[in-house]
């Protein structure tokens, strides 16, 4: 490892780094709410050091990217880094969380995201995905009174770990097939003149299933709801948003160099699509959960991904990364307002819960409507863009099904979106007393609806540097 | 003297309208009432001052272009000719009277405003009808007054059944618009024009089936108004509005428009000897119907108006046959008897103090001789007394039938000459009724207001002295009417001395014929027969049933159908069973998430074997 | 002149309203200043749309204003709005009734400046709609109607309000997301061609489709215009949707919203696929035909006041998309000119039920009776507009049906004869409103307050427009003659089947 | 190679099945952890056999990457376990049901 690589790797070093000293810090300074802000602050020093640093490799010990690509993500998942613990001060504060612990969590999950997005070699998946991983079967169940948080946590330990044990026998066949690690070589074993397809397609099949395990793809998704139930808001908002856009960066990254499998492997994604978009919209739809709608919806819009990902080309690259932005931004959005409800006895997760609340708290429930209609793709939203981006690309490349198919899933999405929307501004409104919410929670929450709107309306900037990083 | 002038025919019961429309409430009751009666008289004056303009080819002024798409080109234009002209007058005169009359009768009544509007405002329409040489125009006009008639004949509102008789009015002659609507569409696609004269002009190029057609649309068009079959429900029912009102509607507006509108036309429609024979057909089978209708009547105002369907149908027969002047004659005739009738007959009812039933009147005569001498003038008109207005015009209506020497035309005739009788007959029914003998009960009468009294007898002048405007050659007259239309007045009638005679010998013993036989039943104080033939004929051949059973409630039961059936199972049902659909399937869907690891491992595992599969299929 | 076109009266025309709206929003504890605030605003907007008419009412071919400006370049999307006569005169529309809806909703109570704020973006989305010409721009703003409507409805409407506002969102929502796709197949096809990426409705005209291909984009164009307008089988939110909303949803959703299908069907619809188009006018009419009568005899059965209006509304849309089938000058003229018409007439019956509504509490025709006694101001103009709106000559439905009936006799004898049949059917269930309402005995209270100088002044301005639009319709018609002209030569053959 | 690197693909293959076994027919949460244990040394198996096919060391590298992982894996899990065994009781996997739909 040179001083280059270190240099390449300072944004990513920054957040790990930040992550144990704040650990240590912690265990002599037990002041969570100055712990976390501390942490925010950490994650935006990343965020700037990925925009601003220009690295002198383009990759660091065959294993990382550390390319404008690799750059975005990590800017990415630090600045959500920044806005989870941000919306973690006060939940965290009045549930007891051990600061050090719960920041240095955090920050460490964005570290092992940003290696997944920008991973280049098959260890460096395994890694970046595991680092992240790990992190969050502890996160999940952080909260030690709730047995909600307890049970969360059991599923995704387990099923999380079969599924690193499908993900590692999958890496292991394709390193079987090719002897390298590193994309694209390590893909070559599809190609039927190396003899070795079988065995690299049995790969293929380990490595999809563990990866539309996290990403929480139809028939791997069952996990989903219940692990959102019971985690903690922000953590559920970390897990939405930055373990499922790694994996599809990463995705993006694996599938970008392919090119004799990708016809092996069309079909098989355009089933797996299919299924998340029918199987979740069709869910969600008489969620009285507002967590488990979420699930239910992430599960739909990460079909959305899987559909621009189908399509591959610049175009549906592009379509891609500025949708796993707009969902991020959006999805990030309805779980910081969901935090921001909460109060010390529980979550506000239930749609009764919200009653009348638009008017009672006309800033939240304000940016929670513009989430949601996002989240429907009703324009003028990041979200439109994004799925609008992706039918372009879908239909260019011709899948016309699919992308009829998608349209149709979201009409009936919307049926669900819009009864969390009457609840909040057409039920008569209740007495359920609910948090007024921190100035911290506002800001993230305002900085994700800003966004929203924002890439809704001039999508341009963020279009034209994506089509300019994707590999 | 200009053409520009004309407009103020029309625009003069319109300003009375909308000055009372928009300051009635502010103004006195009589000043309200003044207003009306002036912009009525005004447009009388004014047409008379124009006099001039109507002869020969007559003047047509355009006022301005109304509307103009594509070929489409509509200006509202007026044509003051001979028949317009003469129209016009009768019109405005007769609804002078008409208001003076409604000023007194109205005395007592609350929100006059509203009525002398719509009263202003009904002359308005159906000058815009006579005066019209377009048939848009013509149009407003006829929609025009459907609407007053409407609002007139509901005028007292709160009850329920007055308000539904002006709707039935509405609805009934719109069922008569939609065939003249339909013409009207017909004709601008055919001439390209909707100009009347031109129209007229343009009627010999057109096919005669195509010319058949459109005489039997107009012909529905003008049953609608003018209540002849089988659009004529709405008449009798329309006497619940006030007196004045209905004396308007049969005497100088509506009703008469669809005769009007026929003579107007008549160029066209002569072209389809077919056409006229349905039109003489309908005219004679109304004319029947209604009079034996009438005598059944037991209300005052109903005996009228049935008599008004059954003239009405005269005049169409008079139509059919060729006879335009003949048509208008007793068209003009009729106005001023009837008018008279019905404002006798409002006297009556003030009299009685709002009894409207004549088998509880009686010996009238002798309570208010004045009543009775002036309804007695209109009586012997309507009956066909020699000598009087009546008299002359029906006659000249058989005759002309009677001179087209065909076997329809003599079916027809027979049919008119057996009215005629049936008219004497009904009519004498009800001054005996109402007049002779002693009073049946008791009534609290109120006096006759001084307007309700003076404008009789004008009336009764010009009934009597009808016969003088178009006196025929036989009586040593000139058949003024006849001259003065010139080449409006229709085909010639061609009979000779011996037959005018023989039918004017006819007429007179079939008018003496049924005196004798009221004279004779009526003596003394009889019973009203009851039976199925009165009732019957009382019921007006229980049309209204026939209306109920066989339209109504059929269109209510499809108008259902559609509703519960069409938007509420076919459509929504299904959207909704869709929607249902989804939501019973998500909750299918959602029972798979059990909460249990096991199922979610073995969905892994699922999930794999597939994946699996699907491999091995593409190696394979 | 060039200095008047040089400034982007058009965006000023959106952006205005629109900030009112955020404005609102900002401000919307404030509640009596909001209420000032929408009128302002829908003032200045309604002065705009009269002065643009008043500078372009001769009309003239082509576009009379126009702004093409970069917006998601890499997508293909661009900023583009265009005035013509058509739009000229749908925008003069919006422009009033928005006032007029800002002015019946003047005795709102609940969340005032949350109500305001969603009329002006309202007002700013249906103005869009009627100006945009790049495909994606004119889906954001038909979208963009979409949720102040659903809020209007949901948050102020009446009893099933929640039902009626979601399934007012979904019917309308499948239409256009199929339409989404299409705008999509349509760029793809000219990109495929050699085009640049583009969604410029200039650019996409002309392409050269398959005929299977052409129809299948234009169903989809088709369905969410449809859906929009609405006609018979897609019509069943509008009768849920105009009942359960508040008057000034009534008054929008009638009077322009409906317009907005019949809008994108002669700006985009038509125009994209001629030959589909030329082939389904027939069909059209056919729908229509079922329409006028469907809706009317429904219409009669209604025990609701506002309902009945609400199925009158899908009749008098049958008879402008008649208009449309029989895609002459005189027809199509016409049918622009009812739309007109229909969202005056309707917009005022609607805001007449609002104010019974309002003092008697209920829309029920059995529980009502009598008004003419009580309100007698109030009753005049029910009585006026219901006889507007059945087709008394001399007001204004009469000019727009005459202008589609003798159009359509022209097409078609029979369409044009049997339309002419459903006015009975219209006076039918106008004059059963009206008997129910204002004639019989009085029931309810004994007094009730008359108009309000407010409510006065609004119906006085709808009258006149009324009569004018009734007795001299020239000016009215004069901006579209060109246009209307220019879209007849875009269907193969004149489009006569 | 000694050994023919498709006996030990059909090895670890078989391992990494009867590993998946346990943990799809186990109800202890132990039990199915030490399935995933031997799914894991399948996958070790794997590749240190590929390993010595393609005469690289990445693969015995990656081992022992796996190896650490597995180790915190591990010592989460064993965490968790006792964690929920004093909140609940028991270790049965499906007794922690109380999300679900």
């Amino acid at each position: 490892m040179t001083w280059n690589d270190l240099v390449a790797l300072f944004p990513i070093l920054i957040l790990a780094l930040g992550s144990a000293a704040l650990l240590m810090l912690g265990a002599w300074w037990p002041r969570g709410r100055e712990l976390m802000g501390l942490g925010s602050l950490v994650a935006g020093l990343s965020v700037l050091a990925a925009i601003a640093l220009t690295p002198p490799v383009t990759e660091i010990s065959g294993l990382f990217g550390a390319g404008p690509y690799a750059r975005f993500f990590t800017a990415l998942w630090a600045l959500v880094a920044a806005l989870t613990l941000l919306l973690s001060r006060r939940y965290g504060a009045e549930r007891r969380f051990s600061g050090g612990e719960y920041t240095a969590l955090v920050l460490f999950a964005a570290a092992g995201m940003a290696l997944l997005s920008g991973a280049t070699s098959l260890v460096g998946l395994f890694l970046g995905l595991e680092a992240f991983t790990l992190v969050l079967y502890i996160l999940i169940a952080f909260h030690r009174e709730d047995d909600a948080g307890a049970e969360a946590g059991l599923k995704y330990l387990v099923m999380g770990a079969v599924a690193t044990g499908f993900l590692a026998f999958g890496i292991a066949l394709i390193f079987t097939s090719t002897g390298t690690f590193h994309l694209p070589e390590a893909l070559s074993g599809l190609d039927p003149a190396s003899g070795m397809r079988p065995v690299a397609l049995l790969g293929w099949a380990m490595l999809l299933l563990a990866l539309g395990f996290k990403v929480s793809l139809v028939p791997f998704h069952l996990w989903t709801p219940d692990v959102y139930q019971g985690a903690p808001a922000p953590v559920a908002g970390l897990l939405a948003t930055g373990s499922k856009g790694a994996v599809f960066a990463a995705l993006l990254g694996l599938t970008a160099g392919l090119e004799v499998g990708w016809d092996d492997l069309v079909p098989l994604l355009w089933l797996l699509c299919v299924l998340s978009m029918l199987v979740g919209t069709f869910c969600a739809l008489r969620q009285d959960n507002l967590k488990r709608m979420l699930a239910y919806s992430s599960i739909v819009h990460m079909g959305y991904a899987l559909m621009a990902l189908l399509a591959a080309g610049p175009t549906g690259r592009t379509a891609l990364v500025f949708y796993l932005a707009a969902y991020t931004a959006m999805t990030l959005g309805a779980f910081g307002v969901l935090t921001s409800f909460s109060r010390a006895s529980g979550e506000a997760q239930w749609l009764g819960d919200l009653r009348g609340l638009g008017y009672r708290h006309p800033l939240r429930g304000a940016a929670l409507t513009i989430f949601l209609f996002s989240l429907a793709g009703v324009p003028p939203s990041a979200g439109f863009i994004g799925k609008f981006a992706i039918f372009i690309a879908a239909l260019d490349a011709g899948f016309i099904a699919l992308a009829v198919l998608g349209v149709l899933a979201s009409l009936v999405s919307v049926y669900y979106y819009l009864r969390v929307v009457v609840v909040l501004f057409m039920s008569a409104a209740d007495d359920v007393p609910l948090h007024g919410g921190s100035r911290g929670e506002g800001a993230a929450i305002a900085l994700c609806a800003l966004a929203t709107l924002g890439l809704g309306i001039l999508p341009a900037p963020l279009l034209d540097l994506i089509a300019q990083l994707i590999p | 003297m200009s053409a520009g002038l004309l407009f103020l025919i029309l625009a003069f019961p319109l300003l009375g309208a909308l000055g009372n429309l928009l300051l009635g409430e502010l103004l006195l009751r009589r000043v309200r009432a003044a207003v009306a009666v002036a912009a009525v008289a005004a447009s009388a004056l004014t047409c008379l001052l124009l006099w001039p303009l109507a002869a020969g080819e007559g003047t047509r002024a355009t006022l301005f272009t109304w509307l103009e798409s594509g070929t489409f080109q509509v200006s509202v234009d007026i044509l003051f000719d001979p028949l317009s002209a003469s129209m016009t007058l009768m019109v405005t005169l007769v609804s002078t009277l008409i208001h003076l009359y409604a000023a007194g009768y109205m005395e007592d009544e609350v929100d006059t405003t509203r009525f002398f509007v719509l009263l202003n405002l009904f002359v308005f329409a159906m000058l815009c009808i006579v005066l019209a040489d377009n048939l848009l125009l013509l149009f407003l006009g006829w929609e025009g007054v459907g609407f007053c008639s409407y609002a007139l004949i509901g005028f007292w509102y709160a009850e329920e059944k007055n308000a539904a008789a002006g709707r039935k009015a509405f609805l009934v002659t719109r069922v008569g618009d939609v065939f003249f609507g339909i013409a009207l569409l017909w004709l601008f696609a055919l001439c390209g024009t909707l100009s009347i004269s031109a129209i007229n002009a343009q009627a010999s190029l057109l096919g005669s089936g195509t010319l058949l057609a459109l005489t039997l649309l107009l012909l529905g068009g003008a049953c609608g108004k003018s209540a002849q079959l089988p659009l004529m429900t709405w008449l009798p029912d329309a006497m619940a509005g006030p007196t004045p009102v209905s004396a308007l509607i049969h005497a100088a507006t509506m009703v008469t428009a669809g005769v009007y509108l026929l003579c107007r036309l008549f160029p066209l429609v002569s072209l389809s000897p077919t056409g006229m024979m349905a039109i003489a057909a309908v005219g004679a089978l109304s004319a029947l119907y209604a009079a034996s209708c009438a005598l059944a009547q037991r209300e005052i105002k109903r005996v009228l108006a049935f008599s008004t369907m059954s003239q009405v149908g005269f005049m169409m027969l008079a139509v059919g046959a060729g006879a335009v002047s003949a048509a208008m004659f007793h068209l003009f005739t009729h106005a001023f008897f009837k008018a008279l009738l019905f404002m006798a007959a409002g006297c009556v009812i003030h009299l009685t103090g709002g009894e409207n039933d004549i088998t509880r009147m009686g010996g009238l005569r002798k309570q208010s001789p004045f009543v009775f001498w002036l309804f007695l003038a209109g009586a012997l008109c309507l009956a066909g007394a020699p000598l009087t207005g009546g008299f002359f015009s029906k006659d000249e209506i058989l005759l002309a039938d009677f001179a087209r020497a065909t076997l329809f035309y003599r079916g027809i005739w027979l049919l008119g000459t057996c009215t005629a009788l049936l008219t004497a007959i009904y009519t004498f029914r009800l001054v005996y009724m109402v007049f002779a003998g002693e009073p049946r009960s008791h009534f609290h009468g109120h006096a006759l207001p001084g307007p309700m009294r003076w404008t009789l007898p004008p009336l009764a002048l010009l009934a009597l002295g009808g016969g003088l405007l178009n006196l025929p050659p036989l009586y040593g007259g000139k058949e003024h009417l006849h001259q003065f239309l010139g080449p409006l007045a229709g085909t010639r009638i061609h009979a000779s001395h011996a037959v005018e005679w023989a039918l004017a010998v006819l007429a007179v013993a079939l008018f003496f014929l049924g005196w004798a036989l009221v004279h004779w039943r009526h003596r003394r104080a009889a019973p009203e027969p009851v039976g199925a033939l009165p009732a019957f004929l009382l019921s007006g051949w229980r049309a209204d049933r026939l209306v109920e059973r066989g339209i109504l409630r059929p269109f209510q039961v499809l108008a259902g159908w559609c509703w519960q059936w069409g938007d509420g199972r076919l459509i929504d049902g299904t959207l909704e069973g869709a929607g249902r659909l989804c939501l019973s399937g998500g909750e299918r869907l959602r029972r798979l998430a059990t909460g249990r690891l096991s199922t979610y491992l073995t969905a892994l595992a699922w999930g794999l074997v597939v994946m699996l599969g699907y491999f091995a299929w593409r190696i394979l | 002149m060039t200095e008047f076109t040089h400034i982007p009266w058009l965006s000023i025309l959106i952006f205005l309203p629109l900030a009112g709206a955020l404005l609102c929003l900002v401000l919307w504890r404030r509640e009596e200043l909001c209420r000032w605030l929408a009128l302002a605003v829908s003032w200045g907007v309604f002065v705009l749309t009269a002065g643009l008419f008043a500078a372009f009412r001769a009309g003239g071919s082509g576009w009379l204003l126009y702004e093409d400006h970069a917006w998601i370049e890499r997508l293909g999307v661009r900023y583009i709005l265009g005035l013509d006569g058509m739009s000229l005169l749908l925008v003069l529309l919006s422009g009033f009734l928005m006032l007029v809806a800002v002015l019946v909703s003047w005795r709102v109570r609940r969340h005032t400046g949350f109500f305001f704020a969603l009329l002006l973006l309202m007002e700013a989305g249906i103005l869009g709609v009627f100006l945009a010409l790049d495909l994606v721009l004119f889906y954001l703003f038909w979208e963009l109607m979409l949720i102040p409507m659903f809020f209007l409805i949901g948050v102020w409407g009446h009893e099933r309000r929640i039902y009626a506002a979601i399934k007012f969102f979904l019917f309308t929502l499948a239409g256009s997301l199929l339409m989404l796709l299409a705008i999509i197949g349509l760029h793809l096809l000219h990109t495929a061609a050699g085009g640049a990426p583009s969604f410029a409705l200039d650019n996409l005209r002309g392409l050269e489709l398959s005929p299977s291909l052409e129809a299948w984009l234009y169903a989809a164009f088709l369905l969410a215009f449809l859906v929009k307008v609405p006609l018979v089988p897609v019509h069943t939110w509008l009768p849920d949707a105009h009942t359960e909303a508040p008057t000034a949803g009534s008054v929008i959703l009638a009077g322009l919203l409906l317009k907005t299908g019949v809008y994108g069907l002669l700006r985009f619809g038509f125009p994209l696929f001629p030959n589909a188009a030329a082939a389904s006018l027939p069909w059209l009419a056919l729908l229509a035909l079922i329409g006028i009568f469907h809706a009317a005899w429904i219409a009669y059965l209604q025990p609701d006041a506002k309902r009945l209006v609400a199925y009158s509304s899908v009749a008098h849309m049958g008879f402008v998309v008649l208009g449309l089938a029989a895609w002459n000058q005189t027809a199509v003229e016409g049918s622009i000119l009812q739309m007109v018409n229909h969202g005056l007439t309707t917009g005022a019956l609607f805001a007449l039920v609002g104010m019974i509504d309002e003092r008697a509490h209920t829309r029920r025709i059995d529980e009502l009776g009598g008004l003419w006694g009580k309100v007698p101001r109030l009753s005049f103009f029910f009585l006026f507009f219901s006889l507007a709106s059945l087709g008394l000559p001399g007001l204004n439905n009469f000019a727009g049906e005459i202008l589609i009936l003798i159009g359509a006799f022209q097409t078609n004898p029979v369409w044009g004869a049997t339309a002419f049949a459903g006015v009975v059917f219209a006076a039918a269930y106008m004059l059963r409103l009206v008997q129910g309402v204002l004639w019989g005995a009085a029931r309810g209270a004994l007094f009730w307050p008359d108009l309000e100088p407010r409510e006065g002044a609004v119906l006085v301005v709808l009258a006149l427009l009324v009569l004018w639009l009734g007795l001299y319709p020239a000016p009215f018609l004069a901006p579209l003659r060109e246009p209307v002209a220019d879209l007849l030569n875009v269907l193969p053959q004149g489009g006569l089947p | 190679m000694i050994v023919p690197m498709s006996h030990i693909l059909a090895f670890s293959a078989a391992l990494f099945v009867m590993g998946l076994a346990c943990v799809l027919a186990q109800r202890n949460l132990i039990m199915i952890l030490i399935g995933v244990e031997i799914m894991l040394n399948a996958v070790g198996l794997t590749l240190v056999g590929a390993s010595a096919l393609w005469q690289k060391v990445d693969g015995q590298i990656f081992v022992i990457f796996l190896m650490a992982m597995t180790s915190a894996e591990v010592s989460i899990s064993l965490a968790m376990v006792v964690y929920l065994r004093r909140r609940k009781g028991t270790l049965e996997a499906d007794a922690f049901d109380g999300m679900k739909g």
